[in-house]
């Protein structure tokens, strides 16, 4: 590459005159390194031993005739060209030992490595396309029709499918807007009302759960509902002074009675 | 195509190829092929000068007592796989499948009204009962035929099977839980608003034969 | 695997069948079947006990030279016509739609540097790779997404598939022509240009997993 450093600043006239050609089909580039390929070719050189700043003057040269005809050269050609003409100046000028970035030959090097690259997975695609293809060299067997799986399909459903699908039908009609559903909810009031009945009896100490109204100990959610408002209602009336309540420890059953009542 | 074989009708200036060679042709051939391919057809793809009858009875002697034969179909030939090993090919695969909804709930409506009519089965649904599903859950032998109903045009009805109650474990089709018991398994999105939910049911007629065949189900 | 056949192994109380007549079994199937197929798949089809992989081994050598051929693409076995034997097929000959030069290209780069992110493609072909060309190549299913790199960003990787390699004749992703010549010139390497991380080569996870990618491709 070094050899490039004192090489006279002159392309030839076929050379240029190919680079003009070129122009004519710039849409036939596969971008700015098919491009360089394609103009390093005519430096009828292995890809190793490739010029770069020829390359580059190459590619400038290329990209000035373009804008000579107004052609519309992507974006990446252009950043390709600045690129080039940073590294073309690079090359010519003595290194400058302050500069920290690389140095020209290594970004040449780097360049020269990208096209030849490039080159090796041209010719890849090449050898790879060339190889015997299915279908075109070789074949798989052609009559596959005896390989076939039976497919027995079965259907099936589960009850609960069933009552779930005969459910939606009877109920379609029945929609209304949404209300909390109040079929399993026990309110404090109605708690405090049973409470004040059932006070009474409970002169001594008696389990909250029996004074659960009748019908909802079973079910969990009327269950849970009815004992929350229940022990609402034994706190409104021990607020009031007229229940006592006790739970002698965590979890274990709370307990009420009336007032004054006895103990045992 | 046709340049292929005046190639070839060129090139006979040169002998066939070896019979073994044909063997190959042959046999390549009747493996990338579809359908079963006769002499003449062979031979028109092969070389000039092939003997693809000659060719055959080689190729046939080779696949003797293997996994593949050669078998003649007509006057054509064609390579298939041994008679005795056709259960590896067989893979069956048994798949199973969801049930649509329109089946799902045409089978509830006349597991739960049987014997019942299309009409009334459609009536129920709001929606017409494609023939399909009916279809469907006949071939399933999930339902059958019942007795004709009698009333005007005598249409026939529909019961559920013995294989039903089977399948979905059920002893009798009065085993089947009613609306009460679906709402308080909250098997039911909507429910009916308060206060009609008791007696609505009963106000339709469809229900009233409902209640009458199921009356049970609808106890607590 | 080879567990799991030793266990069978152990459970078979029947003895398998005779490896002739394993042979015939994967014979038959391998002749049915147009895709290839694992050795396992081969020995849930056969009668408990069998070892498909030898089966394989004699079969292969029966078919040596044999106008159909046993072939093995990535870890499954398929039977193909011998590639001499072409031209006698032109009838079967599916017109594979054209692939463009920058599909050929992508594709070429993909199957010599996988795993490999869109970024790197680019990279070597100096130019944006297209959308329609990706599709194409995974319509084909001769490409898939392979595993994400753990760069920033997390960018998938394209790997070529065993189509790719069915279709190629190629047994293994190692197969490539080519491909130690490429490697031992360096022109595999992800080499980042002067300037941008010095020390790329080194530290960058990327190049490492890369690396290790392809070293897999390479073992023996």
């Amino acid at each position: 590459m070094s050899n490039d450093l004192f090489e006279e600043d002159t392309i030839s006239v076929t050379e240029r005159l190919a680079a003009e050609a070129l122009i004519v089909d710039v849409d036939g580039y596969e971008g700015p390194l098919d491009l360089l390929l394609t103009l390093g070719r005519t430096q009828k050189v292995d890809l190793r031993q490739i010029s770069i700043l020829q390359l580059a003057k190459q590619y400038l040269i290329f990209v000035e005739e373009a804008k000579k005809l107004r052609l519309e050269l992507a974006a990446d050609y252009l950043v390709m060209a600045a690129w080039l003409a940073f590294l073309k100046s690079r090359l010519l000028l003595p290194p400058d030992p302050t500069d920290e970035g690389p140095s020209g030959e290594e970004l040449a090097a780097h360049l020269a490595f990208q096209l030849e690259r490039l080159q090796a997975m041209r010719d890849c695609a090449a050898k790879l396309m060339a190889r015997d293809q299915l279908g075109r060299d070789f074949f798989a067997r052609g009559l596959t029709t005896d390989v076939s799986r039976v497919r027995k399909v079965t259907y099936t459903a589960t009850l609960l499918d069933l009552m779930q699908g005969y459910a939606r039908i009877r109920t379609k009609d029945e929609f209304r807007p949404f209300v909390m559903d109040r079929d399993s909810v026990y309110t404090m009031e109605e708690a405090l009302a049973r409470m004040r009945g059932l006070m009474g009896f409970a002169g001594q100490w008696a389990d909250l759960v029996s004074f659960l109204p009748e019908g909802w100990e079973s079910d969990p959610v009327k269950r849970r509902s009815a004992t929350a408002a229940t022990f609402a209602a034994s706190l409104e009336l021990v607020k009031e002074g007229k229940l006592e309540i006790r739970q002698s420890e965590l979890f274990s059953p709370i307990e009420l009675r009336t007032r004054g009542g006895r103990d045992e | 195509m046709s340049d292929a074989r005046d190639v070839s009708q060129e090139e006979s200036l040169f002998e066939a190829p070896p019979m073994g060679e044909q063997e190959r042709m042959v046999e390549a051939v009747l493996f990338a092929t579809a359908d079963p391919i006769t002499v003449s057809e062979l031979e028109a793809r092969m070389p000039h000068g092939c003997d693809a009858a000659e060719a055959l009875v080689h190729l046939r002697k080779r696949y003797e007592g293997r996994g593949v034969h050669v078998v003649k179909i007509g006057d054509a030939w064609a390579m298939r796989t041994a008679a005795d090993l056709g259960f590896l090919m067989q893979k069956e695969t048994v798949e199973v499948r969801k049930l649509s909804r329109a089946a799902i709930e045409t089978l509830a409506i006349i597991a739960y009204h049987q014997p019942v009519t299309r009409a009334e089965i459609e009536e129920i649904r709001g929606v017409s009962v494609s023939r399909g599903t009916v279809d469907q859950l006949l071939e399933l032998e999930w339902i059958r035929f019942g007795r004709r109903k009698m009333t005007p045009g005598r249409p026939t009805t529909f019961v559920v099977t013995q294989d039903f109650l089977d399948h979905f474990g059920l002893e009798n089709a009065r085993d089947l839980p009613g609306l009460k018991e679906l709402r308080s398994a909250g098997l039911l999105e909507n429910r009916p608003p308060p206060g009609i939910g008791a007696s609505g049911d009963v106000d339709d007629p469809d229900e009233m034969e409902a209640e009458e065949g199921q009356s049970e189900l609808f106890e607590d």
